[in-house]
């Protein structure tokens, strides 16, 4: 029922929202009623898959703790996002770059943005998982193009083409996968369950080439590189809160696609296979972004590459398996957290500024104190500094590496210094240095643009200092589903 | 007893930092109540745990306690044993004392800066070196450690508009970071042989492991922890970071968190790893002779006051961790009496250089507050102005330069008992590194004596250099009260060092393998009494009381001699010789002058250089007008080691950053090439 | 593929690899969209052969897809080509020899002994998978190569026409539920594609997607 | 402590200070023979004092109490070091202030207090005066405790009296590193008391003078308690060489005997490094300041290879 729940409001607020024609506050109240209903939701689910080990819905719904928490990480960005988005369009509004239809364009898919992600964590069939993966990309290609700049365009259309073939080589991946299953009986409906079940009876080999495809082509939508090209166009181009969910909730739907065709894999030929292939574009995905970072000249494409570089981060983790697996589960949780927030904060900085330029940027600890603040605890958050939750994860990932990959470990150790310093020399000065020219006065743009950001970065501390038992329990499990232990 | 030692004393010292530095956040504008709360809380946090760590080291018995965590691998036990009750102690002390000079310092900060935020990273700042000191999970470790860096990098870059500041910070914060890497690196070795994070579990993990990995752990912990010590080469951030932060910060870093790296460094060699190698002693000489001569000499070509005091820092680490070295040479071999005597050697100069750097870096900001500028060519005559603070500067100076019969001079003195047992029954290697240590701590001593005679001299005698410095006022009582606590704990650690040596020995001990002395009164390696510390069967004995009385007493004779001899005899006081000329502050010798031969002679290892300047009356260049030389030095470390790593990485990064070129063919060709690459990769393996 | 004996079926592998190849050779805009028309046509023959007993949502998911791909985006890509005027997608990265070259390389990939597992999937000894595999590369290759808007678009098409080839060689038949999916997935697909390959006419003017590299580090 | 211990130890306290001048004079006396002048008596020095302590006395008005208390804080400091170390009998070792490095160290207290002082009165050459004291001390204390271990490691101990009673009966094999060790300490004394070719003590005028200019501003008691220290520093770095590296007969008891030896022989010793020291004073040059480093780092190495020579 919940599960309907979830995906019923999505659907009957992207109705109502076609429906209204000129009250944008009408648009913004099913937004900030849908979400808050979504998340409970999605609580609810959590609850029942905490003392259950899943939560069925008829035999094509079901969540698992794997698609628990990732359904946890949607839904906590889309309330956050809900409300800030509401915040960020009426500045725009005001400011008389976008008009009601632009307004209502957003809502309505944002909401589809959001249900296509749920379907996708909650369907029990891969086909149908892979058609939800692609109706994200459709109902963000607008979203991404929203400010209709050629610019803009650019980026929707790299895109759109990109993830397209993508997910096409995932689809072909997964139709390989589906070869002894589809044998026994034509045209019926296929589960996950029934993957594993039959993956035994695969070719090796042939599973080796469908999880290679898997990997790139759903890897293209995790942005792992060096399929990320699209990721740092796409997230610096859209609205602040699109590239907030595009980076908390959508990368880990796609790379929770990945790690389904995992589970299957290892059920098929032993998990070193897919383990290594996980740290090989772990370690590029870290790479790349961490040398990239330095030398960044957009605030926004930096948070982007640091989402390619967390994502790498998760792959290794997954990759290591043992506590990797729970570590990476649990940084994708956090990452989620700071990282909307820190595209929170970019566009509070961007409604201020008008520009996405670092170089633009100056002393906004003086014009936004609280925006200030957020964002550098975010940025030390993101970079694993301790107290926050993401240095403990990022500790179990490398801890979990120690053992067999040392070489791997203190590859990865370097670039996150890398990572650190690039990263410290913009925030220091976007947020520290003082204006050259003549100063904008102080002042941001409603308490619906700062509150949002600084209550996710309350959640994430809290929950780097205290983690609750269920939410462990629920880790634990999936972790264990991952590392094949458990299933 | 038990109460001074429980826990509950711990936690409630936290408490206060806790209540500090959330008080301290809440009040915020409030200026002079943010203050209020964050010094006081951080005085009483300070003075509890000053009471529990000196109640557990005379004690003697291990405090632990533990409490479990939500996430796997973590807890946060504590174990504070004689070692950490000994750091918490120095930590404390000097915490305490800078905190009364915030509490006056901090004013000047009113209306410019928040008051709030200072005294909330203050507050975090003194706890979690205390906690860094006393956890024994390496994860929670990392975690206080990592707080720790992060409190000081805000503190450091307090005065945000000053770029400056930013700049320094931004180097101090990545350099720390790095050496974290380096850290995290050692622990997950630990973690290889244990499985364990817990320091009991990594003791017992790591018997079995191979020489191999016991020397990475080594050298990894020694980059670590040497990175925060501010060893050189990895001491580039420490110059720049110490003189940004708030006075009173700079002496905390400088007196106590860059000690937190020579704890660890002592918990890993002598408490977590099974046994010593004799290269890893012999490199901790090297490093410490190279940054004590090499400190010093840095300390000597600088005239920004605060940067001065900071490359004695290093100077003074280096001298440490020579204490240190002898002690893990001494391990090596199994002498274990003398590897106590090293280590109570480096633990004392560890104590006495948290009191005599803190001291001068408070002196150094109140003289900052009374001419509102670092550079000690604008000082001079400011021991008129200022007669107690430029009393308690020089009573720093004094100790710094190992001068009898204060407190540095006897830690000095015990590192040198113990380098000297190393030249004797050693090969012939670390014979000769044992003797060249020796040698730099020699001239360490008296370059650093060069040093001080040129950074007290230039600043507080003869003639005022500048307005600014004709104008200073002597600073408020609090921020003198301060100064004159750490004086007299500077005198008082030299008269009582006998007694302080018998407590260190018992420490060093502990650490060294010994068992606890059997007889009061005597250190491992001889005796320590008030009177008289005898070392090694009488192979040395010093009398610290004798030397001050000494000294006391031949003053007094002298002066009442020559008092009764010309009493009749009268003092005029006129102008200073001039040679016929009208004297001006130009004349005298500047801080660049006083150093500058000796910068010369050491030109090879230096690297000096000059730019010279003129400005001429006329276009043909024949009358000058004035004239300008820049003497400094070329900073061979940037241009050696941080430069290049530097252009290298940003050169790969322009390389990575080629592939994002913009060209949506070249993004699809990279998902084509992985799969084929892919693909093949598969077919290679088949 | 119980309606075509193998011989058949080699002629509409063929098509359909040949339509693909043909579409590197191919200038012109509207030669262009007619292979894709003879390639989904094929396509659709297919699928009609693989039907072994229909029933009402079959005939709707495959009357959908025969609507989609040989009619509806066809129309919408001609439409494309009058609105903007535009007779010819010529420019590419390699030659035509160079093209043919590569081309052939990847044919040789596909034939080796390499892909042995993917052509285990079929029917032993016919050549099927391989030459639905080539498509899928070729098709690939195509939007790699070519610098026109369309023609990514035709490409990646093209190579979807190549995985559903693939998986009927392979006798993966999809519930007709999911058939539907998929065709709806690919109607939209076509519609945003085209609209905003005339959105990128009206801001840069061409569809040569190379003029947008305004977005790099 | 009977009465002879008590008079025993005066005479030792005050040995340094009594004699200090003679032996300047004496220095002063040889070295104007060697240069063909008949010279001052060798009590001058004592007349010098005793003409100064009946001087009035000009301050600078830039002086600070630094200035004042100075000479008597650096008087002091030679008389606890002549108080500290062997001049007749080893008996009169004392466990409290008899290490080498006290020594050493309250050497470098005086010379750090008398540098201060040098700037104190803000004249341009009491600060060159200054630099150039802490440029040679700085780099003269390697040297000088290097070789001063040497002998602490032969003699097992690192007391002065002590060295000087295991050196008076160590074995004909460490010869050769009590040589370097002497050589190495030669050099060091010659930088610390000021004596070519690193100073020339006879000058007010030369722009290379050292100590004189550091005391340029001092007149008075002052002075004389200045010029009074800088000879005991002189006797003290005599003794210190004369008793460590030739302790031949002096005294191992308070005996009448032997004492009354000992302190002839001392005298005889002292004489002799007096003699020694004008006549290198008058058969050398000074050296330019930046060759001074030269010399003295050759004596860090000498000591460097006499500690690698000691076995033990």
């Amino acid at each position: 029922m919940l599960l309907l729940i979830l995906i019923a409001t999505p659907l009957i607020a992207i109705l109502a929202s076609l429906l209204i024609r000129s009250e944008a506050w009408l648009l913004e109240i099913i937004a900030m009623l849908a979400a808050p209903v979504e998340f409970i939701a999605v609580i609810g689910i959590l609850i029942h898959v905490h003392s259950e080990e899943s939560y069925d819905y008829g035999s094509f719904l079901a969540v698992d703790s794997l698609g628990a928490v990732v359904l946890l990480t949607v839904a906590l960005v889309g309330l956050a996002a809900a409300f800030y988005s509401t915040g960020y369009l009426r500045e725009e509004v005001r400011k008389e770059i976008i008009g009601f239809s632009r307004v209502r364009q957003y809502f309505v898919l944002f909401h589809l943005f959001l249900m296509a992600m749920f379907f996708a964590v909650v369907t029990l069939s891969p086909i149908m998982m892979w058609i939800s993966i692609e109706a994200t990309t459709l109902s963000t290609a607008f979203l991404i193009s929203f400010y209709n700049k050629p610019s803009a365009m650019e980026a929707a259309w790299k895109y759109l083409i990109i993830n397209s073939i993508g997910l096409l080589l995932g689809f072909f991946g997964t139709l390989l996968f589906l070869t002894p299953a589809a044998g026994e009986g034509a045209a019926r409906f296929l589960d996950w369950q029934m993957l594993v079940d039959s993956a035994g009876s695969m070719n090796p080999m042939l599973v080796k080439i469908a999880f290679v495809f898997v990997l790139i082509g759903y890897g293209t939508k995790v942005g792992l590189a060096p399929m990320h090209t699209w990721l740092p166009d796409a997230h610096s181009k859209a609205p602040s809160p699109i590239s907030a969910m595009l980076s908390g909730s959508l990368l880990n739907v796609a790379l929770f696609a990945v790690l389904r065709f995992k589970m299957v894999t290892d059920a098929a030929i032993p998990p070193d296979y897919s383990r290594n292939l996980l740290i090989f574009f772990g370690m590029i995905s870290i790479l790349i972004p961490a040398f990239i970072i330095i030398v960044q000249k957009n605030y926004k494409r930096l948070f982007a590459y640091s989402s390619i570089e967390h994502m790498g981060i998760m792959a290794l983790g997954f990759g290591f398996g043992g506590l990797g697996a729970f570590g990476a589960l649990l940084h994708m949780i956090y990452h989620s957290l700071a990282k909307s927030v820190l595209f929170f904060s970019a566009g509070n900085v961007f409604l201020k500024y008008g520009s996405t330029k670092i170089a633009k940027v100056r002393g906004v600890l003086s014009t936004l104190p609280a925006t200030g603040v957020i964002l550098v605890t975010a940025f030390l958050a993101i970079t694993g500094m301790p107290p926050f939750g993401i240095f403990i994860t990022e500790m179990y990932i490398l801890t979990a590496g120690a053992a067999e990959h040392l070489a791997v470990v203190t590859v990865v150790l370097v670039l996150l210094l890398l990572v650190f310093a690039g990263f410290l020399r913009h925030i220091v000065s976007i947020v520290f240095s003082k204006e050259e020219q003549a100063p904008l006065p102080a002042g941001g743009s409603g308490y619906l643009t700062t509150v949002p950001p600084a209550l996710m970065l309350i959640i994430f501390v809290a929950a780097g200092v205290y983690l609750p038992e269920p939410v462990k329990t629920i880790l634990s499990a999936a972790a264990a589903l991952i590392n094949g232990v458990g299933g | 007893m038990d109460t001074l030692t429980s826990p509950t004393l711990f936690c409630l010292a936290l408490a206060c930092f806790a209540t500090g530095a959330l008080g301290a956040l809440l009040l915020g504008k409030k200026d002079t109540a943010a203050n209020v709360v964050g010094s006081v809380l951080a005085i009483a946090g300070a003075a509890i745990a000053l009471i529990f760590s000196g109640a557990v080291l005379l004690e003697g018995t291990t405090q632990s306690f533990a409490a479990d965590t939500s996430f796997p691998l973590i807890s946060l036990s504590f174990s504070v044993d004689r070692l950490a009750a000994f750091f918490v102690l120095v930590i404390s002390a000097v915490a305490l004392l800078t905190s009364i000079y915030a509490l006056g310092y901090v004013r000047h900060y009113y209306g410019k800066y928040s008051i709030g935020v200072l005294g909330c990273f203050y507050n975090i700042f003194i706890a979690s070196m205390i906690l860094v000191v006393t956890a024994h999970n390496a994860l929670f470790f990392l975690i206080v450690w990592e707080i720790m860096s992060l409190a000081s990098y805000f503190l450091v870059i307090y005065e945000r508009r000053e770029a400056a500041s930013i700049r320094a910070g931004s180097l101090y914060f990545i350099m720390t970071h790095a050496g974290t890497a380096f850290i995290i690196t050692a622990f997950l070795l630990m973690f290889r042989e244990a499985g364990s994070f817990d320091f009991d579990a990594i003791h017992t993990g790591l018997a079995t492991a191979s020489p191999m990995t016991q020397s990475a752990i080594f050298v990894t912990a020694l980059i670590g922890f040497g990175a925060k010590a501010g060893i050189i080469p990895l001491h580039i951030w420490l110059p720049s970071a110490h003189p940004a932060a708030p006075s009173h910060v700079s002496a905390l870093m400088s007196g106590v968190m860059i000690k937190t790296g020579i704890f660890m460094l002592i918990r890993i060699t002598l408490g977590l790893l099974p046994e010593v190698h004799l290269w890893w002693g012999l490199t901790v000489l090297v490093v410490g002779a190279v940054s004590s001569l090499l400190g010093v000499l840095y300390a000597l070509s600088e005239h920004d006051l605060k940067r001065l005091l900071a490359y004695h820092s290093i100077e003074n680490i280096g001298i440490i961790l020579l204490g240190l070295g002898s002690a893990l040479v001494f391990s090596s071999a199994g002498m274990n009496t003398l590897a106590a005597l090293g280590l109570a050697a480096a633990l004392f100069h560890t104590m006495n250089h948290a009191t005599f750097k803190a001291l001068l870096f408070l002196g150094a900001g109140s003289v900052i507050g009374a001419t509102h500028t670092r550079n000690i060519e604008k000082y001079g005559g400011l021991i008129r102005l200022m007669p107690q603070t430029a009393l308690f500067f020089l009573i720093g100076s004094m100790a710094i330069s190992a001068l009898p019969p204060l407190n540095g001079f006897f830690s000095e003195w015990l590192t040198f008992q113990s380098l000297f047992q190393g030249v004797t029954g050693f090969d012939v290697v670390t014979k000769l590194i044992f003797i060249l240590s020796i040698g730099a701590l020699a001239f360490t001593g008296g370059l650093a004596a060069a040093c001080f005679v040129k950074a007290f001299g230039i600043t507080f005698l003869a003639r005022p250099r500048s307005n600014a410095a004709s104008q200073a006022k002597e600073t408020s009582p609090l921020l003198r009260l301060a100064m004159a606590a750490f004086a007299l704990l500077i005198v008082g650690l030299g008269l009582f060092s006998g007694m302080v040596t018998r407590v260190l020995g018992e420490v060093a001990g502990d650490m060294a393998g010994l068992e606890s002395a059997a007889t009061p009164g005597s250190t491992p390696a001889g005796s320590a009494q008030f009177t008289t510390v005898s070392l090694l069967n009488g192979f040395a004995e010093i009398s610290m009381p004798a030397v001050f009385a000494g000294i006391v007493t031949a003053f007094a004779a002298a002066a009442l001699v020559f008092f009764l001899l010309t009493r009749q005899r009268t003092q005029a006081v006129a102008a200073t010789w001039d040679c016929g000329t009208d004297l001006t502050p130009r004349m005298e010798i500047t801080a660049t002058g006083f150093s500058r031969s000796i910068i010369t002679v050491m030109q090879g290892l230096m690297r000096p250089g000059s730019e010279t300047e003129i400005e001429y009356h006329d276009a043909n260049r024949y009358f000058p007008k004035t004239g300008t030389v820049n003497m400094g030095l070329n900073d061979i470390y940037r241009s050696f080691i941080y430069r290049p790593l530097q252009v290298i990485t940003t050169t790969i990064a322009g390389y990575m950053r080629k592939l994002q070129s913009g060209n949506i063919h070249a993004y699809i060709l990279y998902i084509f090439l992985t799969l084929i690459g892919l693909l093949a990769w598969l077919n290679f393996q088949s | 593929m119980a309606h075509f004996n193998s011989q058949t079926l080699l002629v509409f592998a063929t098509i359909i690899f040949a339509a693909s190849v043909f579409l590197h050779l191919t200038k012109k805009n509207t030669s262009a969209i007619r292979l894709y028309i003879v390639q989904s046509a094929a396509i659709a023959a297919l699928l009609l052969a693989s039907v072994e007993e229909f029933s009402p949502l079959l005939i709707v998911a495959i009357a959908a897809t025969v609507a989609v791909k040989i009619f509806i985006a066809p129309y919408f890509f001609v439409n494309l080509t009058r609105r903007l005027d535009l007779k010819f997608s010529a420019s590419t990265y390699m030659n035509t020899p160079m093209t043919l070259l590569v081309i052939a390389g990847l044919l040789a990939l596909t034939q080796s002994d390499f892909f042995a597992p993917l052509s285990s999937l079929g029917r032993p000894g016919d050549r099927l998978l391989q030459l639905a595999f080539g498509t899928i590369l070729i098709s690939f290759l195509l939007s790699i190569n070519r610098k026109g808007a369309l023609s990514q678009i035709l490409g990646i098409l093209s190579l979807e026409n190549g995985i559903v080839a693939f998986a009927l060689f392979a006798g993966l038949e999809q519930s007709p539920g999911f058939q539907l999916g998929i065709t709806f997935n690919i109607l939209i697909w076509v519609v945003i594609a085209t609209v905003f390959a005339s959105m990128i006419f009206r801001k840069f003017g061409t569809l040569d997607v190379t003029r947008m590299r305004k977005l790099k580090d | 402590m009977n009465m002879t211990t008590i008079i025993l130890w005066t005479i030792q306290i005050l040995l340094v200070p009594a004699l200090a001048p003679l032996f300047i004079g004496v220095t002063r006396k040889i070295k104007a023979r060697l240069q063909n002048r008949r010279g001052a008596s060798v009590l001058q020095p004592y007349s010098d004092v005793w003409k100064l302590l009946h001087k009035d006395e000009v301050i600078s008005r830039d002086a600070s109490w630094i200035f004042r208390a100075a000479p008597y804080l650096i008087f002091a400091t030679t008389l606890v070091i002549g108080a500290s170390i062997p001049l007749f009998s080893t008996a009169l070792a004392n466990s409290l202030t008899g290490d080498f490095l006290v020594v050493v160290y309250l050497v470098a207290l005086g010379t750090f207090l008398l540098a201060l002082a040098g700037i104190d009165a803000g004249s341009a050459l009491g600060g060159f005066g200054s630099s150039r004291e802490m440029f040679v001390a700085a780099l003269t204390e390697g040297g000088l405790i290097l070789s001063l271990l040497t002998l602490a490691l032969i003699g097992k101990t690192t007391n002065l009296a002590g060295i000087a009673t295991a050196i008076g009966s160590v074995s004909f094999t460490s010869f050769t590193p009590i040589i370097l060790a002497f050589i190495s300490f030669s050099v060091a004394m010659l930088a610390e008391t000021c004596r070519y070719p690193f100073d020339n003590p006879a000058t007010h005028l030369e722009l290379t003078m050292i100590h004189e200019a550091m005391i340029l501003e001092y007149s008075g008691k002052r002075l004389a308690l200045m010029e009074w220290a800088s000879a005991n520093k002189f006797l003290i770095f005599i003794a210190i060489g004369a008793n460590l590296f030739f302790p031949h007969g002096i005294a191992d008891s308070l005996a009448l005997g032997p004492v009354l030896l000992g302190l002839a022989l001392f005298a005889v010793k002292a004489l002799l490094f007096a003699a020694a020291i004008a006549v290198i004073e008058s058969s050398t040059a000074k050296l330019r300041i930046f060759r001074l480093p030269d010399l003295l780092f050759t004596s860090f190495v000498l000591s460097v290879i006499a500690l690698g020579l000691v076995n033990v």
